[in-house]
This record gives C-alpha cells, structure tokens and sequence, in this order.
C-alpha cells in the first residue's frame, strides 16, 4: 500500500500545474466561454503537446498512460485551474470508444491534437440510464434524437449509438457509428452550457452511419468508457472544489466584518472545518475510485459508484457553503468562485447523479 | 384552534381566484412560472391592475389607499398569486419605504410621495449595503454633507435591485463620522436623475442583471428630501428591516415550486419508470412537502400574533432561515428532477433571444433559478444574521 | 383559522401544567422507573380524578373530550414534565379499541382510573406494520406471540388481535379478543423499557379469549385507534423536546468554559438558533395532526404521517444536540436531560418511525 | 500509488487472523459483539494473551518491549480485531501513560513501571477531567501542595474510566495556582489504594458504570512520582493527547458495526421483504458504507503520512470528527433497524442478570449502545474543540 505518486506522475502534475497557472487564467476562461463552440485550440493544442491526451491512452492504444492514475491526476489539475475545455467528452469518453473498437488511427490523430469529437449517446428520455436507446439503425441509415450531446458543434465527426436490435432498455442490440458532420439529414442545435463549453440537440432523420466495432456490441464499449469517464469527473471535481475552499478560506481570513477577519467567527470557523473534513473524504473517494479502476468490474464499479455519491454530496456542501460563506459578492459572475461552483454544481449532472449512483452502489453491495 | 378557513376567508379567496382568472394573462404568467426575466413594461402592467383593484397595497392603511387585509387575508392573496404564478409585486416602494414615510416622514412628505408610489409614477430602489459591508450595515461610508438647502452625497451603493429601472433611491448616508457607527446615519430620498449619479449593472451568476451598483458624485439633494431627524437614521432602518420582512417565509413561492417539481418528477423517466416513483427522490420531494406543510403552519401562526398585536422580531428571522432553507431545497430537488437537461444555459436576459428550450420539460431555467436563488440566504440580513439574533433574544448576550 | 386555545383547553393546560409541576419530580419517576411494573397508580388515579382520561372519549362514549386537539394537549403537558406512566397505551391507545367497539363500560372503568389495559397486537416479526397478523384465533382459542406489549404486567385484561381468516398481511380477518389475565397458557414475560415503564412478550398456547367487536373487522378498530396514538405520542415528544430545548439553553446561558458563558459560542449559539426553528416546525406539525384529526380520512393521515416524520427528524435533532452541547453531564443518568433523550429517541419506535411514516405519506401524496 | 496491501502485508494479515482463531475464545467475542459489559478478569485475560505474544504495544519501541509495527500493520491489527469482536486494549497504561514516560519518565520510572504495565500487574486510569471543566482542560483545581518528600493532594478528578478496577492513577494537578492557567501544573502517579482516596461510580445514560469520580482527601503522594519537572505538567499532557489518538477513526468498530446493521436488515421484515430491501433503510446503509470507504482511505493516508515522520496533528482532529459521525451514524442504524426492539431495557451491568434477550436478531442492546456512543463525540476532546483546532491550524486566529 502505497499513497505517494510515482516519479512520473508527480512530474506531470508539476508541469501541468505550471503550465494551467501560466496559461489559464479568467481572460482566457471567458474567451472559451464566450467563443462560438467553448473551444480554445490553442489550449487544446499545446495541452497536446504536453501528452496530456496522450495520457489517456494505454501504450497498445498508442498512448502512455491509460491508468485510472494517470487521468485522475490529469483531470483533476484541469479541475484545479478551471479549465473550461472538452477534454473528457472529446478527447476521453469518445476516444476510449473508439481505443476500445480498435480505430487506433483516430485515436492517433486525437493524441495528436488533430481531432475533435462528440459522443451522441443520451436521448430526451434516457435521463442517466446507459441502457435506453431508442434512435434507431437500419442497415446503418440513423433515425432518431440525442440529448445533450456535449461538443457536438467542434467536433469534426460525431460517435452515435443506435439500436439495431431488441427493446429500449436492453443492453444487447446496441451500436455505435460515425455520423460526418455534414451528413444529409443531420441536425445540431448548438447551445452553451452553465458550466461552460457547448452541446447540443442532435436529430437524426435517414442520415447515414458507418459502423462502429461490432453490431449490436456497443454498450461494453459505452459501459468501459463511461466508466472512466466518471473517474475523470469525479477528479475534475476535485480539483474545483479544491480551488473552491482555498478561495474560501482565503477570503475568511482576508475580509474584515465588524473590525474583525470572518474567520474568527466561530459558526464560520467550525463549517470551514467541517468542509475540509469533507475535502479529505472527496480526496479519498477519488483516490479509490482512480486506483481500484483496474481491479475486478465489481471492486471497479462499487468504488466508482461510491465516488459519484459522494462527490456529489461533499460537492454541493463544498459550493454552497463557499457561496454562503463569502456572500453577496459569490453571486456575482465576474467573480472566479461563481464559475467555480456552477462546475461543481453541474458535474453532477454528468454521468449519473448523486442518487443514481447511491442506486448502483445498493445493488452490488447489498444484494 | 381551528386550521380551517372561515366563511369569510373562502369568500376572499374566491374573489382572488376571480380577480387573477381575470386579469393575470396567460403570457405573463407562463413568464413568471418558467422563471423568465420580466421586463419594466411587464411589472409596471401588473402594478397598475393591482392598483386599479385597490389591492395595491395589503399592509397600507385605509387612509393612505391600502387595502388594511387581516394576516389571514394576505396569506391567502399571497398564496393564490404564488400559485397562479403572479409576477411578484415589486417592494421597494410599497413594503419598505411606505411603512417609514408612514410613521416617520412628515406630512409634506406623505402627501407628495405615497400616492406616487400606489399609482407607479414613481419606482424606488434601496441604497442600503455598500462594498466591503455585507452584513455589518452600520459600517456605510456613503458621506452627505450639509452645504446650504442641499446634502452634497459621495460613495457608493451596492446590491440595488432594478436600480437601472428606478427614478427614486432611498438611501443610507452617513452625516457624522464622528460618532459611534450606528449613530450618525441619515436616511435621504434621492432622485435618480440628479447629476452625480451612476448605475453600473452587476451581471449575477445565473447570468441576470437585477441588481446594480449606484455611484454617487457630488451629488445634490434637497434637505427636504430628508426623512425623519439628522442622524436619526438607523432607526428608520431598523424599523424599515422588521416591515421589509413581510412574506418573509416564501411559502407561496415553495409551494408553487414543489408543484412545479413534482410536474417535472411526473414527466421524468428514470429506469422506465416516472421519476416520482424513485423511492430516492420521492423521498426527497416528500420531507421537503412535510417540512412545507409546516412551514405554512408556522407562518400562519406567526403572522396571525402580528395581526393581533404581537410584533414579528425573532420569529420573522425564524421564517427567514427556514423559509430560505425550504426553497434552496426545492431549488435544488428542480435541478436534480430534470437531469441532464440542467446543463444548458438558457439566459433571454444575457443572449436578447427567445429560443425554444431545448428540452421537453421546460427545464432551462432550473439551474439558473438554482444559482439565483443561493441569493435569498445572503441579502436581506444572511442566514448567520439572523441565526445571531436568534440566539441573541433567546440567550441574551 | 384561530391558533388559540379555547378557554376550556387554556384552563385544562393550566391546572395540568400546575399538578405535574408539583406532583412529577425525579424523585416520583425514579420510583416509576424502578417499580415493578413502571405504574405509579396514586399519580394514575390523581390524573383521572382531574378528568384527564375522560379528555380522551367523545361524550358518546362517556368521555367529555376526545377530539384530537383535546388528547394533544393532554400528552403535551405530560411530554413537557417527563411523566412516565402508560396513559398512552393503557387509556388512550386500548381505550379508543373498546370505546369503538362499544364495550362502553369498560372505558367507563377506564375514566374513572380503575381499569389497566395492555393493547397486544405487535409481533415479532411485524414491525410496524399494522396489518401483519400470525396470531391465529379459531373458535376463539388463542395460539401465537405479541411482541413489545406495552403495560401488559400491570394490566387487568389484555386485548389481543389474532387472525381469523386471511393471510399474514391482510386487512381483512384480524379479529380482537379480551384475555384473562390469568388465562391458562398465557405467558407475560415482563422487561423494563428504556425510556421508562415495561413492556412483555406475549406467548399464547391455546388460550381462550373472549371476542371484541365483530369477527374479522378489528383492523379498522386498530387503525383508528393507532391514528390518535399517533398523534398522542407527537405531542408528548414536543413537550419533551421543549424540556430538552429549555434546559439546554439554560445550561449554555449558566455553564462557564474558558471564562465566559458557552451561550456566547457562536458556534453553539447558531446550532440553538436552529433547534429553537425546528422546534417551531415541530409545534406546527403537531398543531396539523391533532387540528386535522376530525377532517376527512385523507386529510387526517396525510398530517398524522408528516407529524410522525418530522417528529423523528426534529426529535433526533433536538435529542443529540441538546447532549451534545451539554457535554458530560447529559451522558449521566441522574441529570433529567438523559432521560428526557431517551424518551424522544424512543418515540421513534412507537406506531412506526420517521421512514415508515415517510412512505405512507409518500403513497398518499405522489400517487 | 497502490491502494493493494504488499506480499508482506497479506503474510502480516493471515498471522493475526490465525492469532485471534486459535486465542480469542467465542464466548468472549459473542460478548462484546452483543455489547455486554466485560468483567476485569475478561480484560486483564485478553492483555495477557496479547502480552504473551509480543503484541500488547504496536506503538512501543521495540527496546521497551513493543511490537514496532509500521503503520499499516497496526490497522491491519486493529481491523482484524474488531472484525473478530476482539476486546478493546484498555489504553490508558499502554497508549496513553507510557509514551509520556518513555519520552519523560526518569530511568528508575521506566524501568519500574513500564514492565508492570505489560505483565498487567498495575491498572492505570486517568486523572485528567474535572467537574467544571469540561473542554476547558487547563482550569483544573485539584491541588498538589510539597511537604518534605511528598505531595499531598486535595481534589475531584471526573469521568475516570475503569477507576474502579485501576491500583494507579496519572493525573493532572496543580503545583502553582498563582501564574497562568497551563502553567503551574504537574503530572503525578498516585497508588488509588493509598488513603484518602474514594472512587464513586458515574451511572451513565444507558445503565452502564464504566466511568467514576475520583475523590482526594489530604493524599499523600511521594516525590518521585512526579513525572518530568514541576509546573511542567501541561507540556507532558498535551504530548499525551495527540498520542492518545491512535486508532482515533474507529475505522474497525464502524466496520463491524455497519455488517451488524447489514445482518440484522437481512433478518428483520418489513412490509414483507426484508428491510434491507427497503430503499429508504438501504439508502442510508449505502451511504455511510460510502463515507466509511471513504475514511478508511483517509485513515490510511494520514497514518501511513505519520509513519512517514509526519506528526497527526489537525488530521487527527479530522479523524475524530469523521469517524465519531460515522460511528454514531451506524449506532443511529442499527437502532432503527431493530424497530419496536430498541425499546427493552437490557443492561447486566445494572440489573446483574443474564437473561437471553426477548427478540430474534440480538437487538438488546443496540438503543443502549446508540445512547452509550453519544460520548465519542463529547469525551476526549468534544467535536466542537476539534473543529477549533482545524480552523485555528488551517485559517491561524
């Protein structure tokens, strides 16, 4: 048992901590924010350079990394510095489908930097159910509507599942295919996202698909992905509440309320305390939910669903105490903690809710 | 004891209902429930029917044109407006500067400004907290000086809801600097047109401009725009602050948006199942509704004291906390309801378009109501305000 | 809509409060607590003499009362002095069995203070669940076990619930029958109760009962009965939560740590501010239960339900930050605070706890 | 990072567990995980296997007679133990009093009273509380005047634990009632059989007398006793404290107590299913065992950190915090799982009885240990005096 990192890993972290520090700050967040998709390339691109892309990947994917370690690591310094950019939808969740069905030449072009993509998977009703695909394919030619697709407006191909065979909910049955961009019959309504970046409707009406891996086999891949995925998250969340506390802390002691710093106030002093108990927790939840990722699926899943639950919990009591904790001025959008918390906040409408989880986890753990 | 309405209160309540079938359109209060921002024209619209009713003003007495309602009468008017989702009359006028003209203003005063308020001829907004003060009111640094018939005011104001639809501010100054803080405060009517003064928006994060920041400049005001003595003015704050606390609880505004939750809840699937049926979030929705419940029967017993004499001290702070609590809740249980459709950012005020939302439940605006509404726990004296003068009246100290 | 009491319910509130003031002590419950049965029968007696049994029958019944707010405000008055003594199971919860059943003249002896009743229809696997019955009754003969029994030693008579037709969860088939005490294979096995008074568990081998009421149609009897309990037992925990509160404030504004009163602990003054809320909140609920107890069915039990929920959310509240802020001397049993702790963390397991009443208001309002 | 334990690690685990198969008797593991109170013979039997074995003192250098064990070995030890409802280690001579001799004692005091610590020949409990003082530890009163070669010692000391079974006492007094609070006290080892001693049993609310009042008349205590110099006391008490807290999350308790709720949800039926089955009662079960993973991690981390030379210091205080609530959390559970059966009144401690308990699943005495635990949060240290320390550590003040 080991909590230290490797020599490796605390090199990464240090130089990408220099480099977000350096390079990101609110100027270049608000110009994320406000551009046309929610993507910075040059961000992107020298985040490329760096091999943080790279890092996500196995070396037979044609990566370095590919450990819940390294993207828990990775992550949760992009949640540290607030880094509005789709590294997890684009290049993690989208790109583990694809390591995952073998097209190891997309999957160079995205270490590469080169390529922007959207996963097209939840549908207006499917809620956080992984299961429910109701689009349908016939011979590869796509009929349906996905919900909420994050990126879908950069990305220069979308990934779309669709059922080729059995009910709505059914895990067999489902495929996965790429949609051109400029497909016949394909629609993106593109809108932004509170917590920033952009995504978008997607409507599917006879538009062409080319196979993805094998029909009728993609929820394994989905399942796979998404399941990283959630480890990233719940890291990048890490990481904000992270910044949230400091923030937090920083202004208690700082801000002077009758002729005296808050932090002195002791109702103040004891709910900071109770929040960087909660910190420690997060920390470890994410830690087990990273380092048991290559473990049996069951020991995988039940850390997995732990962390989400949890996150979800220490994170909502994280965002609004600091709100509440700073007053007026956290309500205001210029302020860093605003965007801070709204990433917090939304994260856990990201690959399963807090109660989702808590569901998942009673099912392996108490049956 | 008896929980149930008199004859007397079903009758007003009819009339309510009659009233807001009649005169609330269906586009103003699809606004108002999906949480839409409402334009000057829209709240001045709904200001001017209420005055035409006479029902303007619940807490006003006869003689100024209120409508004298007993504590059960205007539970009821709050609760049918929640509910049919009313636009929210705006207060500043009518609940906070009314009561201290009332009691505290002279009778030139009286005359000029109260009418001008019921008939929305004038707007007010409220020049109280400063940057750097927060919760500690007393400590304003906004300076009026005496120079002839005038005050020549400087410094800043912060918070100023719908300051950049107002004409009139009423406002903290300080005019002795010499004193202890809470001594030397005057309380000052100030146009808005007046040379001096600046209106800066504050963007919230939810994306909404409500609320502002005022500049003032060398700005000139006549002394008798004074209310009350100089120096006298932290009483009529003080004073101010108790009536500001009217439908303090919300319960209207929870009870609407429980509704709206469990409607949502209805339409939701989760597992192939309607969401309401998750016994996780049923559970959730349940003990907020129970804890509502009481809250509704907290209030009325609360205010039905005020009526009968009692004045609201540490009770209004009670409402305050739980009744924010309550609705955070509710917010909260809205986001979570509508899942992955909380993510879009739907702002009409920020982007001046009218898009459709981009999904089935008119979910848009939950998030942002979510974050907009961690406001209520803040302003208006915080949660930790009040919990300190709880405490205070209960144990002393 | 009037929250104030009628003059009769002030007087009733005033001369109860005066006794129970003079009457009650440690010293009268310490005896109750270790006596044989938990019955101190001069109090018994003292109390119906000032008519407060009577309060809990309708004048059809030959009680001067009955209504829920008249039997709230009885077991207000005996939560706020910490009695111990089975008014609620004895009088109010066996009582309202006979007086809807019809056997008027043993409710009579009941209001005169001359009858001890125990109610025994929980089994041990029952739960809270009312309409779980094994027990089974065939020709009026006996056979099975009632668990928890509350006040069945001291009692003269038993009413015991048993299954004539039906199985274990159906309404309809439970039939009640009185039983001798000295009844040939009847078995009481009598144990103290940790917040006062004693209960049994009640072995039936062939006993010989004697039918209440109609065959088969007992559960409406007990769920009737059950519903005014319910609201009983709400109302005699805000009286102890009121204790519990009281004296804790006292103790913060007295108690000196590091040289000044505790109460001037920020920390500890907010943490009262919100019990002092929820307090109110606590009120209100069972200002709802009792004051709703004669409206429609619906209505009753959609307030009975959220009164008992609440009441187990405050009452755990009030309970372990009353000993929390305490400190030592609440964990000791001669301070009052310990027993009155007990007593509120206990009603917990009385006509279902906070979960149980949280479902069926569940069921009543999102169907 | 490896969350795995090593080879050596494992070959560590399989040991104990063949220790506690061969040693620990079923009768004296049904004992404590049905929470009976343990006689002194109980205790003092489980101290000797340990010390037979080598295993009385992980935390003892190995000069001394301990164990040495690194910090993973301990919690595997500590996990393993309560897993198998192994009686806890009385701490006070071993954990608490013998780090401070160690670091303190003179060479005749180590070498006298370390070794009768191990064999088990002297009882150690401690004098630190007093009526009055509560979380305000430096106010103590209870005074040690010279007289040639011997203190004589006049005062209360509270909330001793075991006091009636120990033949000594480490306390606290004070030597100089004239300079500052933390100044001015000793730190004294006194024989309990000497005269003018009186221990009086602290009945506690759940019928248990584990804790005592501690009585000195005019003792006379001899000078070498004194543990370290004069005045010096607070020093050595501090160094105490922070050593006191070793398996200071209760990560094994909480673990064994959180299968015990799980069993007894197995067994017991609600609405015709077993409770565990129920959402509500799963999803609160499902929610501590996350915190519980969750600490358990944070155990680790912060334990093998103190290994690693790093002093527990404001984590400790963390620890304390989080594993108190989880702990009362599962004692919370565990009562409700059991439904009308919390109720019984089962306690041998005070009715000297044995009788089997009246319900099916072992329920006696789960309300009694939910009420027995509310003192983990309020002894050693309150929450509220560690969420002082965390802020003061974290934000300075």
């Amino acid at each position: 048992m080991n909590f230290d990192l490797t020599d490796e890993h605390q090199m990464l972290q240090d130089s990408l901590r220099r480099f977000l520090k350096y390079s990101c700050n609110s100027k270049t967040r608000n110009e994320a924010l406000s551009s046309e998709t929610g993507v910075t390339s040059d961000l992107w691109h020298a985040m490329a350079e760096m091999g943080v892309i790279g890092a996500f990947f196995t070396e037979e994917q044609g990566g370095f990394g590919g450990t819940g370690a390294d993207i828990a690591l990775v992550f949760e310094e992009l949640g540290r510095a607030n880094v509005v950019s789709p590294f997890l939808d684009s290049a993690l969740l989208s790109g583990r489908v694809l390591a995952a069905a073998g097209e190891l030449d997309r999957v160079a072009d995205l270490i590469g930097g080169d390529l922007q993509l959207a996963l097209a998977h939840g549908e207006p009703t499917s809620r956080y159910d992984l299961n429910y695909v109701r689009t349908a394919s016939v011979n590869g030619i796509l009929n349906g509507r996905k919900a909420v697709v994050v990126n879908a407006l950069a990305s220069d191909i979308l990934i779309v599942s669709a059922r080729t065979s059995g009910k709505v909910y059914d895990e067999a049955g489902i495929s996965l295919y790429f949609v051109e961009k400029d497909a016949a019959g394909l629609n993106i309504q593109d809108y932004a996202l509170i917590a920033g970046g952009h995504a978008a409707e997607v409507t599917l009406d006879n538009v062409q698909g080319s196979l993805i891996g094998e029909e009728g086999k993609g929820f394994a891949l989905l399942k796979e992905a998404y399941a990283i995925a959630t480890v990233a998250q719940c890291a990048e969340t890490l990481g904000e509440m992270t910044a949230a506390t400091e923030l937090t802390q920083e202004y208690l002691v700082t801000r002077q309320q009758f002729g005296r710093p808050i932090a002195t106030f002791q109702a103040l002093a004891h709910r900071m305390s109770d929040m960087l108990i909660e910190m420690e927790q997060a920390r470890s939840a994410v830690i087990r939910a990273a380092g048991y990722f290559e473990s049996d699926e069951r020991t995988r899943d039940i850390n997995i669903h732990a962390a989400k639950n949890l996150m979800g919990r220490a994170g909502r009591l994280i965002a609004e105490e600091s709100i509440q904790m700073h007053g007026g001025i956290a309500m205001t959008q210029e302020y860093e903690l605003a965007h801070i918390a709204k990433r917090i906040t939304m994260a856990d409408h990201r690959f399963g809710d807090t109660d989702y989880h808590l569901e998942k986890f009673m099912a392996l753990t108490q049956s | 004891m008896d929980l149930n309405y008199s004859k007397d209160d079903l009758a007003f309540r009819d009339e309510v209902r009659a009233f807001l079938a009649e005169k609330l359109t269906k586009e103003l209060s699809e606004k108002v429930r999906l949480g839409g921002d409402l334009t000057k024209n829209d709240m001045e619209g709904w200001h001017a029917i209420l005055n035409a009713q006479g029902w303007l003003a619940p807490n006003w007495p006869k003689e100024h044109g209120g409508a004298e309602w007993n504590a059960v009468q205007r539970h009821i008017f709050d609760d049918e407006c929640a509910s049919s989702h009313a636009p929210r009359v705006v207060p500043f006028g009518l609940s906070m500067l009314a009561p201290v003209l009332q009691k505290f203003g002279n009778q030139l005063q009286k005359d000029h400004w109260l009418p001008r308020i019921l008939s929305g001829e004038d707007w007010w907004c409220q020049g109280y907290s400063e940057p750097g003060a927060g919760s500690d009111l007393a400590s304003l640094k906004t300076k009026a000086v005496r120079e002839g018939d005038d005050y020549i005011v400087n410094g800043q104001k912060t918070w100023t809801t719908f300051g950049q639809h107002a004409n009139m501010i009423f406002c903290l100054v300080r005019t002795d600097s010499k004193v202890k803080q809470q001594a030397g405060i005057s309380f000052l009517l100030i146009d808005m047109n007046t040379p001096g003064i600046e209106v800066r928006p504050i963007i919230l994060l939810d994306g909404s401009a409500e609320v502002n920041e005022v500049w003032f400049t060398d700005v000139k005001v006549p002394v008798k725009n004074l209310v009350g003595k100089e120096n006298d003015g932290w009483t009529y704050a003080k004073y101010l602050l108790t009536h500001e606390r009217t439908n303090i609880a919300g319960v209207g505004f929870s009870t609407a948006g429980l509704a709206a939750v469990k409607r949502i809840a209805k339409a939701e699937m989760s597992g192939g199942k309607p969401l309401i049926q998750n016994p996780l979030f049923a559970a959730r929705v349940a003990q907020v509704e129970i804890d509502l419940m009481a809250m509704n029967t907290t209030n009325l017993r609360i205010v039905s004291q005020a009526a009968a004499g009692g004045a609201p001290g540490v009770e209004a702070s009670m409402l305050k906390v739980k009744g924010t609590i309550i609705r955070q809740e509710i917010n909260d249980l809205a986001r979570r309801a509508v899942g992955p459709y909380a993510m879009p950012f739907v702002s009409e005020a920020v982007e001046g378009s009218n898009e459709p939302l981009p999904d089935p439940h008119d979910a848009g605006p939950v998030a942002a109501q979510y974050f907009n509404n961690r406001k209520i726990s803040i302003f208006g004296g915080s949660n930790e305000i009040q919990r300190g003068i709880i405490a205070k009246v209960k144990m002393g100290g």
